[in-house]
């Protein structure tokens, strides 16, 4: 990806992005103060909205769940060398396919129904991502032209099923009728409540659980399987890849099928989780943010998890904020984000670069 | 209206669906022939559509309106520049970065400014551009064919959709026949073939991505000071997507990319037309249909047709000694 | 004691040349008038909209305005959270004793606009562009083409649609688009339900020199003497009314159903417009609209079936 | 003696070039270490090293490609400040990289006006370098298709590109780095003539490279390097290869492996009128046969670019074949089985050409290169996942037994250097006891201490009945090396040859077309 500077990992993973991020606010301070209002007491409201409450703690996970399936799945395809755009639309037909699930198959127990769901909400999002997968082993079409389109269509798609064939009849919401009991994923406060611990409600709910260990799962199937080596090894040489005897083409699909299956997997938060229905544009951009977060975690795992609660940090700190400091509107919010992502993603070598000198006496030479 | 008229009309709106596309377009082929990836077009349209119209609005001149919408675009294509060129970071990323900060920023200071949530006040008289009839286009419009094919087709639009359709032939040409052309291809395929030759990859680089800058500038200009004579956050709805996607259609070659933003205004101008169609036997074709057709016959044309396009060997990753 | 009103708008956000914008400048009336303040929030995602409405009830705002049919839903949980809070929900019902409903018989006004777009057109063909295609913006285009027919039964009605994501609201470039396509095929007035893509409709049909009909809040402004009429959803009287309701301690819970017999939909003729607007397209209009509120004249509204007659 | 000689007698002149104390690092790496050098106008001056050593680092300093951390240059006497190749090109130097550095989508013309395009539209430069590409082509029998695709031309050419850039901008000191490694005996004689002739009409050349052959059959002086610094410079003269050789790795090396009779057993790979075409359908492997037998290593020889390449992936199942039939043992390789993975299963390995595009993976750690195309044995596995530990004990061992430095499993693969990068893929291949073996180019790019210790597995491996193919671009490593060798033109076998009835001369020709068909 970028040039190969070399520092020691915890360095790499955490004090640089913290270094950027800062800077990232630092220069978000001067908007806030060209709006007249106080960089400090914005930034406290910030974090305090975003971890000073069970609450915010608990929407910021909230929200960190969707970044985490969508970064994974980002990461997955980039570490098969392809750029998977397509996260939203296959998180779209991840909505569909819990959706199916929870509405036909209603009668089943909660056991059964909530993991059919998330069954099916992967597979959804797999099918979506298999065709442009197999457009470009086969036919060599450009993969990211292929998912940019596809996430049209996915839109169109949900349009159309929601207006004329899934929708509630009579009623003005384009959306389901609400999914049966059995097909909620529990939100965290109710387990906590039944353990008799207390916790403030919030839309956090066990798909952050799942979230983690998919982490996990990926980080295991990368680094830690035959196909993980075969999946890294086609994204870093694909002429080594052809030399080993291992097929391009299959390794694309696999890849795909497992970054779009992830990717699906955010309905199982949003919809089986929090909207227990299915409804237009759920995802509310977490796929893009998806490839911010991807990239600002490495492609690894666990950077995949401190990028995405990054970001959740940002959208329920934000909110506290455009609700504390009313002239703070949600642009202020889009704006921080895109800071965020410019010094921490991309800018880094701001900070890297001193800091690989300082600890390996290397980074000079060009 | 006859069926050649009704062709007419298709393809006159077709060629304004293009215009932004084609702008946006050859941004990203000037950026990534150089070896900079361009995400961020959508981005720069953004922030150049907003500089434009506010600008225009306060000087009360689509000129004024135009040069600074360029140079907003220019600003973030410096940033761009600077993150991926001169600090060697993440491509991707900055494009990203790049296309939110617009979201925000445009958002935020038009809301300042206007109080409208980011909306301008609607643009009028000299603050947008009026389409321009080229001369003798009335008389023209008596002869047929080839006579209304001028008069509605090639005459009657604003300056910017011929500024689009030089910017084709500029790029081709400087591309295939200049020194700045040769060094420019030379440095997206082997920076360190270029550097050898005793010239400045960074230099190259920085220039290509200010020309992106500059065209999508002139393609946001276009989105608020024609299209719409207003701005509207998100206004550009994905247009930089859709040209990136052009782009790698057309194989990062100016003519074709043409052909294909043209192809792509086309096929939606088709489509707005085909909303309602009865389809004999099947009925009603649904709306979301005809309104997917477009993003269908892409792939469709892409998987049949296109095949593989492989992209300047050198795009994508920054130029660095350290092996 | 003081009233501390709230509103929660929709993903349009208070700008969004529609309801939402209609609700705004009801309570900026509101704020005038009585000098009480209020506080609004715009939600990013459907996640906010519980969590707005639960942050606003906490802090004691009430009443709370939530806009929307999209609302419903977090409107019915928070509600049930906050039985002394007071919630009013727009466009949509939702039934709890401390909510209350209020939707309007956009059909009627759409039947009315339409009426004047026929008498209006000398092409007898006319023109709907819609934000997306969903029941909502099916229920203004079937009102609307039911009044284009009563006064033209003859009279052709393009219908468009502008996307299926969220930027359908917010794209003038493809409204304009829409609008050029429709007046290639002849249409020479077209009526508008499609939020801030609306201002590109308006634009096209004034540059070419037809008309528009704006929808929602009065947009005859927009481009004197070029917008035929605008449809009047008075969402923001509404919104006044809720404020003092509740300021007067009248705010009562259940459904109000606003049409043209409520003065909750009508149409727009001011100074900008009253030029296009002849004697005898007035005299129509007023007439059709006695008959529909007598009932002499039924309105089909879409929402009862999901079609649409004709 | 050669054409420097006469530099020797006659009065000093300044140097064209003087080094002065050039330092440089890479990170840790120190690269280049004090170095001093004088080189005399109108001299062919060698330089020799291992690889490693900081010869290519020490003339990108020169060229301006890098910028040292501390010394003087001067040329002909005069103090120059090179901090880019632009002030170098202004100083009249010019360099044909190791590494070259052209622009492969681009035609020879393109690559050639690149930097001196001389104008701001290219139409009037164009005319101007067709017309000096015209006149060295003729004065120097440089001849070369300026409108061809630079990538489209053989390893040859290409670098007849580079040298042609180097001459149109006018140097009158040139530096080649390792220019012979990609030329047969033929191209390099050709090579060096045309050196003789530009040192005769005053430019200097610098010539850097690992055969002693060609330091002791051109050069008039050569300077030694090792480990980053100058040890030693001798007039060619007063040296010997035995010498030299001992100066760069720093202790007595042979240069030539010894092996006794090949005791062939039976027929193990076999290859019958195998025809191959490429992506674009033009035919590189035309009807060619052969066999390799247990106990005996076949060369191919070739000009690069004559079909070897192709010849190997097609064997090791990595193309498509579209004629001919190829058995291993007593199978025949139908498509079912055309696929490298399985036919390592069946015994048949393969060191290939290219070892960072193909052999390894540059960005893994070593330990997992160390199994590259071996990741499903049931040894690497830990139920369903993979056995770290297993690799890495894996590894080290192999890099142990094969002197791998340094021998860390979990060093990046690209942090290798080149020769311990081929030691590694050859431990991978050899140490799964093949019962046939593909190698291509082993020792390219690999210092005379590794070529030594690699020569000895290959040979030690043929008598333990292992059957070979070797393709190789250096002759000498052919016929010091093959007990048979089959020669290689234009996709077509044109002769096929026992090493002890043939010589370089014979070879050259076959190699160059000229078949009599007596094989
Ligand atoms: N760009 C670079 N970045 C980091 N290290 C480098 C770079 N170039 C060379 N080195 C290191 O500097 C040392 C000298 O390398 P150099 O290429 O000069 O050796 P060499 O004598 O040319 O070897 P060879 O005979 O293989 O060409 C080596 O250790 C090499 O790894
Ligand atoms: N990019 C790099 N950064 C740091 N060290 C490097 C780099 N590349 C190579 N080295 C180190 O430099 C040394 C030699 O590298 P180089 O690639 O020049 O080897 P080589 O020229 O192939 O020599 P040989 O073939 O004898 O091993 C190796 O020890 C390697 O670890
Ligand atoms: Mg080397
Ligand atoms: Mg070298």
């Amino acid at each position: 990806m970028s040039a190969p500077i070399e520092v020691p990992r915890w360095v790499d993973l955490a004090l640089v992005p913290a270094l950027a991020v800062v800077a990232a606010f630092l220069v978000a301070g001067l908007v806030v103060l060209a709006i007249g209002e106080n960089p400090l007491s914005a930034t406290l409201i910030l974090l305090r909205g975003a971890l000073g409450s069970g609450e915010g703690l608990g929407f910021t996970l909230y929200y960190a769940t969707n970044f985490i399936f969508t970064g994974l799945a980002v990461a997955v395809a980039f570490h098969a060398g392809l750029f998977n755009i397509g996260g939203e639309g296959q998180a779209t037909l991840g909505g569909l396919g819990a959706a199916l699930v929870c509405l036909r198959l209603d009668f089943l127990p909660a056991w059964a129904l909530v993991p059919l769901g998330a069954l099916s909400a992967a597979a959804f999002g797999a099918a979506w991502a298999f065709i442009p997968a197999w457009l470009q082993a086969r036919r060599g079409s450009h993969i990211v032209i292929t998912t940019i389109m596809f996430n049209m269509l996915a839109s169109a798609l949900l349009v159309y099923l929601l207006v004329n064939v899934m929708g509630k009849p009579g009623s003005m919401s384009v959306e389901t009728r609400v999914f049966a009991p059995a097909a909620h994923v529990p939100f965290v406060h109710e387990l906590a409540a039944q353990f008799g611990v207390p916790i403030p409600a919030s839309p956090l709910n066990l798909s952050f659980v799942l979230a983690l260990a998919m982490a996990a799962l990926m980080w295991v199937v990368l680094w830690r399987t035959r196909l993980g080596y075969a999946i890294r090894t086609v994204g870093a040489s694909p002429t080594a890849a052809a030399y080993a005897g291992i097929s391009n083409t299959r390794v694309i699909v696999v890849a795909m099928l497992i970054s779009g299956g992830l990717a699906g997997l955010v309905a199982v938060n949003e919809i089986m989780g929090v909207q227990e229905r299915l409804l237009l544009e759920f995802t509310s951009g977490a796929g893009f943010i998806g490839i911010a977060v991807a990239l600002m975690g490495r492609s690894h795992p666990f950077g995949i998890v401190l990028a995405s609660i990054l970001f959740g940090v940002l959208y329920q700190g934000g909110t506290e904020l455009a609700f504390d400091m009313p002239s703070i509107t949600r642009d202020m919010v889009v704006t921080i984000s895109g800071l965020v992502i410019l010094f921490a993603g991309a800018l880094d070598g701001l900070f890297r670069r001193p800091l690989a000198a300082a600890f390996a006496g290397r980074g000079k030479g060009a | 209206m006859d069926v050649f008229g009704f062709g007419i009309a298709i393809f006159d709106s077709g060629v304004r669906l293009a215009v932004p596309l084609l702008f946006a377009c050859l941004a990203g082929l000037w950026s990534e022939r150089s070896g900079v990836v361009d995400i961020g077009l959508e981005g720069k349209l953004l922030v150049a559509a907003f500089a434009a119209a506010a600008a225009s609005h306060r000087f009360d001149s689509a000129w004024v309106g135009l040069a600074a919408g360029i140079a907003a675009s220019i600003a973030f294509a410096l940033v761009h520049g600077f993150a991926v060129i001169s600090q060697r970071g993440n491509q991707i990323v900055s494009g990203v970065a790049i296309n939110m900060l617009a979201a925000g920023l445009t958002a935020l200071v038009g809301n300042a400014w206007y109080g409208q949530g980011g909306r301008t006040p609607p643009l009028e008289g000299a603050m947008r551009y009026q389409p321009l009839t080229l001369p003798g286009a009335e008389q023209a419009a008596a002869v047929p064919v080839v006579g209304r094919l001028y008069a509605y087709v090639v005459s009657g639009h604003s300056v910017l959709v011929y500024v689009a359709i030089a910017a084709v032939v500029a790029t081709s040409f400087v591309l295939a026949r200049t020194r700045f052309g040769l060094r420019l291809r030379a440095v997206g395929e082997n920076p360190a073939a270029v550097d050898t030759a005793g010239i400045s990859v960074t230099g190259l680089r920085y220039a290509a991505v200010v020309i992106a800058g500059v065209l999508c500038g002139m393609g946001g200009a276009y989105l608020s000071l024609d299209q719409a004579a207003a701005f509207l956050p998100l206004m550009t709805a994905g247009k930089g997507f859709i040209a990136l996607a052009a782009l790698i259609f057309a194989k990062w070659r100016a003519w074709p990319a043409f052909w294909t933003c043209l192809l792509f205004g086309l096929l939606d101008a088709v489509a707005i037309r085909l909303q309602g169609v009865v389809v004999p036997g099947v009925g009603q074709v649904p709306v979301q249909a005809i309104q997917a057709l477009p993003y269908a016959l892409t792939v469709i044309l892409l998987a049949g047709f296109i095949g593989r396009a492989i992209p300047p060997r050198a795009s994508g990753t920054p130029y660095v000694k350290e092996r | 004691q003081e009233v501390k009103p709230a509103i929660v708008y929709d993903l349009g956000g208070k700008f969004d040349k529609s309801f939402n914008e209609g609700v705004y400048n009801g309570a900026e009336q509101f704020k005038k008038a009585t000098g009480i303040e209020y506080r609004d929030f715009e939600i990013q995602n459907d996640a906010q909209r519980e969590q707005a409405l639960r942050r606003f009830a906490r802090d004691g705002f009430s009443p709370i305005v939530a806009v929307g049919f999209s609302q419903a839903s977090a409107v019915e949980k928070v509600a049930k959270e906050f039985p002394n809070a007071k919630f009013t929900i727009i466009d949509m019902v939702v039934d709890a004793p401390n909510v209350q409903s209020v939707v309007f018989k956009e059909h009627e006004g759409s039947f009315l606009v339409g009426l004047l777009a026929a008498k209006a057109s000398k092409t007898g063909k006319v023109g709907f562009v819609g934000g997306m295609d969903i029941p909502l913006i099916r229920k203004f285009a079937c009102g609307y083409v039911q009044g284009v027919k009563f006064a033209n039964p003859s009279a052709e009605v393009f219908q468009n649609m502008t996307g299926t994501t969220g930027a359908a609201w917010n794209d003038p470039v493809k409204g304009a688009e829409l609008a050029k396509a429709q007046i290639d095929r002849g249409a020479d007035v077209i009526y508008h339900a499609a939020g801030g893509t609306g201002i590109g409709v308006l634009r096209a049909t004034a540059d070419a020199g037809k008309l528009g009909i704006g929808v929602d809040s009065n947009q005859n402004g927009l481009h004197p003497g070029k917008v035929l009429t605008s449809m009047l959803k008075r969402v923001d009287t509404a919104t006044v009314a809720t404020f003092t309701q509740a300021k007067d301690n009248k705010w009562k819970a259940g459904v109000s159903v606003l049409g043209l017999a409520e003065g909750g939909v009508g149409w727009a003729l001011d100074d900008n417009n009253k030029a296009l607007i002849t004697a005898d397209m007035k005299a129509a209009a007023d007439k059709a609209a006695a008959d529909i509120i007598s009932g002499a004249i039924k309105v089909h509204d879409y929402m009862s079936d999901q079609k649409c007659p004709g | 003696m050669s054409a420097g000689g006469e530099g020797a007698g006659s009065p000093e002149p300044a140097p064209s070039l003087e080094l002065v104390g050039i330092d440089k690092r890479f990170g840790e790496v120190h690269a280049n270490k004090a170095v001093d050098l004088v080189v005399r106008r109108g001299s062919i001056h060698g330089i020799v090293g291992e690889n490693g050593a900081g010869k290519s680092t020490l003339m990108s300093i020169v060229y301006g490609f890098y910028e040292a951390d501390a010394g003087e240059i001067r040329v002909n006497g005069r103090p120059v400040r090179i901090r880019a190749p632009r002030e170098a090109i202004a100083a009249g130097i010019g360099m044909v990289h190791q590494h070259f550095m052209l622009v492969e989508p681009l035609s020879v013309l393109d690559n050639v006006m690149l930097g001196a395009e001389g104008g701001a539209l290219l139409r009037a430069g164009a005319r101007k370098a067709r017309a000096e590409l015209e006149r060295l082509s003729t004065e120097y029998g440089l001849a070369i298709d300026p409108d061809a695709i630079v990538g489209d031309l053989p390893v040859g050419l290409q670098q007849r590109v580079e040298l042609l850039k180097a001459l149109v901008r006018g140097a009158d000191i040139l530096v080649l780095d390792e220019p012979t490694a990609v030329l047969t005996p033929e191209e390099a004689d050709h090579l060096f003539r045309l050196l003789r002739v530009l040192a005769s009409e005053g430019k200097t050349v610098i010539l850097i490279t690992h055969k002693l052959r060609e330091i002791m059959a051109v050069t008039s002086r050569v300077s030694v390097m090792r480990r980053g610094e100058m040890v030693a410079t001798l007039d060619t003269a007063d040296t010997s290869p035995g010498q030299l050789a001992e100066l760069m790795v720093g202790r007595r090396v042979l240069l030539r492996v010894e092996k006794g009779p090949a005791r062939l057993g039976a027929l193990r790979l076999q290859v019958q009128n195998l025809t191959v075409v490429d992506a674009k359908g033009t035919p590189r492997v035309r009807d060619v046969s052969f066999g390799v037998h247990a106990g005996e290593i076949v060369g191919v020889a070739g000009i690069s670019g004559n079909g070897q390449s192709e010849l190997l992936e097609a064997l090791a199942g990595m193309r498509p074949i579209a004629g001919g039939r190829i058995t291993l043992g007593s199978t025949e390789i139908g498509p079912e089985l055309r696929d490298p993975h399985v036919l390592r299963r069946r015994g048949l390995l393969h060191v290939p050409e290219d070892r960072l595009r193909m052999g390894l993976v540059p960005p893994f750690e070593a330990c997992e290169s160390a199994i590259l195309g071996f990741h499903e044995e049931e040894r690497y596995r830990a139920g369903p996942l993979l056995s770290r530990d297993a690799v890495i004990e894996d590894t080290r061992e192999k890099m142990e037994s094969y002197d791998v430095r340094p021998p860390a499993p979990l060093l990046r693969t690209s942090k290798f250097s080149g020769g311990n990068q081929q030691k590694l893929v050859l431990a991978r291949e050899i140490e799964r006891s093949p019962k046939v073996l593909l190698v291509g180019q082993p020792t390219r790019g690999v210092d005379i201490g590794a070529i030594e210790f690699i020569h000895r597995r290959l040979v030690a491996l043929r008598d333990a009945g292992v059957a070979i193919l070797l393709v190789s671009v250096e002759l000498d490593e052919i016929m010091g090396l093959a007990d048979r060798v089959v020669v290689m033109c234009g996709g077509r076998v044109t002769g096929e040859r026992l090493t002890s009835e043939t010589d370089e001369r014979e070879l050259g020709l076959l190699m160059a077309g000229v078949s009599e068909q007596a094989a």
